[in-house]
């Protein structure tokens, strides 16, 4: 059974020319790890927080599924919500810096964060941990304020104190892009470790594919807060069909490339009111993508919104 | 690259020195404080001097001779050059001298003690119930904005601030004092004597002259009673003109915060909502607030002027304006200076207490 | 090749709150004629500061720098606008260095104001050409900067900079604020820039893989002072320093390899010998006891590492 | 990077800005009704506001004295109508000074810099410092009592927060990066600070001017109230409830229409200035 199963979530903000989340349904197993992949104004981030039952007070939710652990959550009200982050949600922001109270002392906010979680007591546990994911010294710097330690370390208190409540499900939005290169592949490792040691559900966000391609199982596409393509991460990163998944990833520098050449790149565009989000940027476009949002269709090896990719498909394979 | 090519754009900021220490902070307030009293009473003393109306004339009285009045200007040595008047002023104010009142012909220092206790105590009560209701309504417009409170607090923000003190005032006389004589008119009408409250009525000692204090030290009931009821309308009056600036701003500044990312992140972590914006948001919120009422209790020591004299309270303010009134330009310097060194020190307090608030802060201005 | 700018021995110490931090040690690099130079290294190695310090918007404290063989101060102070002409800049924020209460016309004529370029009919003529030539809409000329899309902001940043013609442009992290797929663009744009000019670049990314794409020639900075540098592909197929291996085996490519483990996490940087001690798999003592020198090890190859000869032939994870 | 991905409510904020849109103009419109009273009140007035009339002192209000009479029978509707020019009159001067002194001086601190700016900004501290209240008392007691000199007293006790305003501003606009890529371009000083720099302090500079005539207006009638400003027969606002403050029992009107009118015209201020203020940032 899946540790998580959402079906035709879809979050309206008020005034909001089209919804932020439309109709994205996902399954993660234990121990499996999804990754999220899209763009500003693509959706993530409000599926993340909606996932965590953090949405703003004005937002609006509709589901058909939402269940963690096999509990329908539909109707859960703020304090189960709370609850549930207490002992089987933790959740990992994209700023290590902007994720902490910048007047209080580390230690002071672990410590809140620790008791609110009803493991108080596990202190020396999480001075253990952080000194394995390789924050020295943890007792003698977490007295330190934010801005005294580097990202990098902030990132590894985030995650040490997202771990140490044994959660269910971890959701990470954009927990490396701000973060250099060298430290990014460090972080990506240690949240890969703990993962399959504690054989937890991981939703990750990330517009970009080289993180997707080091830790996620599956990868969904988001684009316009549709899903436009979704499936084995093999299978997308290797064979994708949807033409903005394929833009995405032909659009990366690679350093096995051919250097000094143009890349091959997307059109700039707007998200249309209705049809296809991606339709003013798209290659493949025909006049139905401009009136029809088109449905996830199995493609190949994905299932990928897109029905004039399934058609040429067919004719190259 | 010549120096002053461009103006001071790039880079970090010229670094504060390290290792000065509490004691060189304490020390560069001191001489701050100093430098500030010595420009404002060097403005006051002279304009003083060019005042148009002879205190020595005024001093001697209406039926005084022209040589009576040469006398008194010689004992108070206003013949003598402005320069040197200047030095024996300033050499008087170091001794704590600040000289003699024309009006009430006693030391103007005796006077001002006298009459201290009363501003303070309608300052502190006043300054109190301001400060903790309007940042309390803040926080919770911030936390809930939209409903009938919201509608009530933006009308009380916005009206607040509009409206004259005097006149507010005025009107709480005429409304609650007058016509149903709910509250005394004012405080009392045979000044100057120390003190709000008519201690002798109330039947207790007077020890420090403010007389909600005088009446807890006496522990009775009905002095405080008493005190509590002379005190409602000035301090209503002071409360109403300056809660709107603190509702305001308290609610700007949390609603700043609580959009935050750290807010999300401490609910991300499962902490109650008391922590998340009590101890988390509302703190950090608190900062420029709290540099406001410092400016506020600043401007109060001034301001309470206009309170005192419609309520006809016995303080400080009161004995500025009848100073004033009757030219007694010793008086008028004296509370100058007093509330200027009020005012910098309120402020110096105030920057005592940024770094609780914020730690960042090493150096407090 | 001639070079077009030089840097010796430069210095930059800035003073904050925390002590002097040493932001720019002893840093020496060149740009030849229309080349395109990539620097990389992380946040904090000095890489902007060099960006800053070449427009003349910091002043090195020891050092040299010198723009077709003069000394830059000197020409900043003699005739800044023949200075200004011939360096030109884009920047990180593609918001942020647009004046928000100017429209993009005004903006993209801005410097042919400046340096009295033409008349008004001329100038207009000119800012259409130059919204052409970074594919621009000419009928977003009327628009503000806020109604613009971080890509097409970035472009008008672009027309800015090359209204003057300059030989040299210095771009300091164009790419990072942007989506992936509206860096593709604006790449593709200063490519072409490039090629059809002939203009050098000095390229600033934290991202080897952006660099390596645009770049002819590679130098990587670290903690100040460059650790490595040479051609493009010899930097990034043959690295010689551990930490342009470090970067290198960061940037894992997307077909699925699942990059490398993870290193110690020391950050604290010593103030003596190799600056990259601490976070070095293969550190010997004399490391620690004696910084090296940046030596060249092939033709245009250098590597400041006493074991790069060593490395260069184990290849990356030896 | 994708940061700002939350949409802002866009219906939400339309309404608002509507709302503040109405407010805008019904500020527009009573500022307009203000002017008229401070160019024309004699067009306007009903009556002669010198007139004495002891037989009819303290007429309550009436049709032929919308807000009574006061204490010498003079018409007080008809009072307030020709005190406008006294006292909006005197606001608008004193803040037009302080705001012009202010601005000159906070950007010569924030411009050049270094020991300059710390001096212009020490003795803008030693101004601000001052209790203003007090202050102005001290000024027109030597200056002599009279409109001018606590027009005087206000002026110079106002500039330095304007200077310090100023100064805050400049000083971060030119640590903004469109000031780093202007001189990259080659803009001379003066061009950076007539394309780049003033244009960016003008919103801020405009909501600032507007709350403080309120401001001003507060603070010039409340030392009218203490004798300090118009003398009779002068018919400024502060100087009429200061005058009805002893009749305050026997004719309640007397205290009550100048009142509204000075809280009336405060407002209107505030609410111009807020919308303004909204407007800039949105």
């Amino acid at each position: 059974m899946s540790l998580l199963a959402v079906e035709d979530l879809t979050v309206t903000y008020p005034g909001g020319r089209r919804p932020a989340v439309k109709g994205v349904s996902l399954e993660i197993e234990s121990g499996r790890t999804l990754a999220v992949v899209g763009e500003s104004g693509s959706g993530k981030t409000t599926l993340a927080l909606a996932l965590a039952g953090l949405l703003d007070r004005r937002a609006r939710r509709h589901a058909s599924r939402l269940e963690i652990n096999g509990e329908d959550l539909l109707a859960a009200g703020r304090r189960r919500w709370r609850q549930l982050r207490r002992t089987d949600i933790s959740f990992i922001f994209q700023s290590p810096i902007n994720s902490w109270n910048p007047t209080r002392t580390m230690i002071a906010q672990v410590r809140d964060a620790m008791s609110a979680a009803g493991h108080a007591g596990r202190m020396p546990e999480l001075m253990d941990l952080l000194a394995r994911v390789g924050f020295e010294d943890p007792e003698r710097r977490l007295a330190d304020l934010p801005h005294q330690l580097s990202g990098g370390m902030l990132q590894r208190v985030s995650i040490a104190v997202a771990v140490i409540i044994e959660p269910a499900l971890l959701i990470a939005d954009e927990p490396t892009s701000a973060l250099d290169s060298t430290v990014q592949s460090e972080i990506l490792a240690i949240l890969g470790e703990l993962r399959s040691e504690a054989d937890l559900a991981m939703l990750i966000i990330s517009h970009d594919l080289s993180v997707v391609a080091r830790v996620a199982d599956d990868v969904m596409v988001l684009y316009g807060g549709k899903v436009v393509e979704q499936g084995a991460r093999a299978a997308v990163l290797g064979s994708a069909v949807h033409p903005y998944t394929r833009g995405l990833l032909d659009s990366v520098p690679r350093l096995d490339g051919d250097r000094k050449i143009l890349l091959p790149s997307m059109e700039p565009g707007h998200l249309p009111a209705s049809g296809c989000p991606f339709a003013p940027r798209c290659r493949l476009v025909v006049d139905d993508c401009r009136r029809v949002e088109p449905d996830l269709i199995p493609i190949n090896d994905t299932l990928a919104a897109c029905p004039p990719a399934a058609s040429s498909a067919l004719i190259t394979t | 690259m010549t120096q002053g090519r461009y103006p001071e754009v790039t880079g970090p900021a010229p670094g504060l020195r390290f290792g000065a220490g509490r004691l060189a902070r304490f020390a560069k307030g001191v001489v701050w404080l100093l430098v500030v009293v010595l420009v404002a009473v060097s403005i006051t003393f002279a304009l003083s001097r060019i005042v148009p109306a002879d205190p020595a004339r005024l001093a001697a009285g209406l039926e005084a001779g022209p040589e009576q009045v040469e006398r008194v200007r010689q004992d108070m040595g206003l013949d003598d050059p402005v320069m040197v008047q200047y030095v024996r002023y300033i050499t008087g104010l170091v001794r704590g001298d600040f000289g003699d009142s024309i009006r009430t012909r006693g030391p103007i220092l005796d006077d001002v003690v006298e009459a201290l206790p009363a501003s303070i105590e309608l300052i502190v009560v006043s300054f109190t119930i301001f400060a903790a209701l309007g940042i309390l309504a803040g926080a919770a417009w911030a936390y809930w904005p939209r409903g009938v409170h919201a509608v009530l607090l933006r009308v009380v923000a916005v009206a607040g601030s509009a409206v004259p003190v005097f006149w507010v005032g005025l009107l709480l006389q005429i409304f609650l004092a007058a016509r149903p004589d709910w509250f005394p008119l004012v405080a009392r009408l045979d000044f100057p004597v120390a003190g709000n409250l008519n201690h002798e009525a109330a039947g207790i000692a007077e020890v420090t002259g403010a007389g909600l204090l005088d009446a807890l030290i006496a522990r009775s009931p009905s002095a405080m009673w008493e005190a509590a009821r002379v005190l409602f309308l000035p301090v209503m009056t002071i409360v109403i003109h300056n809660i709107a600036l603190t509702i305001a701003l308290t609610r700007s500044s949390l609603a700043d915060q609580l959009d935050r990312e750290y807010v999300r992140a401490a609910r991300a972590r499962g902490l109650s909502e008391w922590r998340v914006v009590v101890v988390d948001a509302l703190r950090n919120a608190l900062n420029p607030v709290v540099t406001m009422l410092g400016l506020q209790l600043g401007w109060l020591l001034g301001g309470v002027v206009i309170v005192e004299v419609i309520f006809s309270w016995p303080g400080i303010g009161l004995y500025a304006f009848s100073s004033f009134q009757s030219f007694d330009y010793n008086a008028i310097m004296a509370i100058t200076v007093l509330a200027t060194a009020g005012f910098v020190l309120v402020n110096a307090l105030v920057g005592q207490i940024y770094p609780l608030l914020d730690p960042r802060i090493k150096e407090a201005r | 090749m001639t070079s077009l700018l030089e840097l010796t021995g430069v210095d930059k110490t800035f003073v904050t709150d925390r002590g002097p931090v040493r932001a720019v040690r002893r840093m020496s690099m060149t740009i030849g004629e229309g080349e395109v130079v990539g620097l990389v290294g992380e946040s904090g190695s000095g890489k902007s500061t060099i960006a800053n310090l070449v427009l003349g918007l910091e002043q090195a404290d020891g050092g040299r720098i010198r723009f077709r063989g003069r000394d830059v101060g000197e020409w900043l102070d003699d005739e800044e606008a023949g200075y200004r002409q011939a360096v030109q800049a884009v920047f990180q924020h593609p918001f942020q260095a647009l004046d928000s209460r100017k429209r993009v016309g005004w903006l993209v004529a801005e410097p042919l104001v400046i340096h009295r370029r033409g008349n008004s009919r001329e100038r207009g003529e000119r800012v259409r050409e130059l919204m052409a030539d970074v594919h621009l809409d000419p009928s977003l000329v009327d628009r503000y900067p806020h109604q613009l899309s971080g890509g097409q902001a970035q472009r008008v940043n672009i027309a800015r900079a090359l209204a003057l013609e300059p030989s040299l442009l210095v771009c300091d992290e164009p790419v990072s604020a942007l989506d992936v797929s509206v860096q593709a663009q604006i790449l593709n744009l200063l490519l072409e820039i490039n090629r059809e000019r002939s203009m050098a670049m000095l390229f600033i990314s934290h991202s080897l893989p952006v660099v390596r794409h645009l770049s002819d020639r590679i130098v990587v900075m670290y903690a100040g002072t460059a650790v490595e540098e040479g051609p493009g592909g010899e930097v990034s197929d043959r690295p010689t320093h551990p930490y342009t291996q470090l970067l290198v085996s960061a940037a894992s490519v997307i077909t699925g390899d699942r990059g490398p483990g993870r290193g110690t996490m020391r950050e604290a940087i010593p103030s003596e010998g190799c600056r990259f001690v601490p976070r070095c798999p293969v550190a010997i003592d004399r490391c620690s006891a004696e910084e090296p020198s940046l030596d060249e090890l092939q033709e245009g190859h250098s590597s400041r590492c006493w074991l790069a000869s060593d490395l260069s032939r184990r290849g990356v994870g030896g | 990077m994708t940061v700002a991905e939350l949409p802002a409510a866009p219906e939400a904020a339309s309404r608002t800005r509507k709302a503040g849109r109405g407010v805008m103009w019904w500020s527009v419109a009573t500022v307009a009704v203000l002017a008229a009273l401070v160019l024309i009140p004699g067009l306007l007035a009903p009556a002669d506001p010198y007139k004495l009339d002891i037989i009819n002192r303290f007429t309550p209000p009436n049709a032929g004295n919308l807000f009574g009479t006061d204490d010498s029978g003079r018409d007080i509707l008809s009072r307030v109508i020709h005190g406008a020019r006294y006292s909006i009159g005197s606001a608008v001067l004193i803040i037009t000074v302080a705001a012009l002194v202010g601005t000159i001086y906070g950007s010569l601190a924030a411009w050049y810099g270094g020991i300059l700016d710390r001096l212009l900004m020490r003795t803008v501290d030693v101004f601000l410092a001052f209790p203003y209240l007090v202050f102005a008392m001290a000024v027109a007691a030597s200056m002599g009592r009279g409109l001018t000199s606590t027009i005087v007293a206000l002026s110079l006790l106002w500039w330095p927060s304007y200077a310090r305003m100023i100064r805050g501003q400049v000083k971060s606009i030119l640590n903004d990066y469109h000031i780093r890529a202007a001189i990259t371009l080659g803009a001379r000083r003066g061009q950076i600070l007539r394309w780049h720099v003033i244009p960016h302090t003008y919103n801020q500079l405009l909501v600032r001017f507007t709350l403080d005539i309120g401001n001003a207006l507060v603070a010039l009638t409340g030392l009218a109230f203490l004798g300090l400003g118009a003398t009779p027969p002068l018919p400024e606002w502060g100087r009429m409830v200061a005058d009805s403050k002893q009749f305050a029992l026997l004719a309640w009107w007397y205290a009550v229409f100048p009142g509204i009118v000075i809280f009336v015209t405060v407002l209107n201020f505030v609410l111009l200035g807020e919308a303004l203020r909204k407007r800039s940032t949105s």
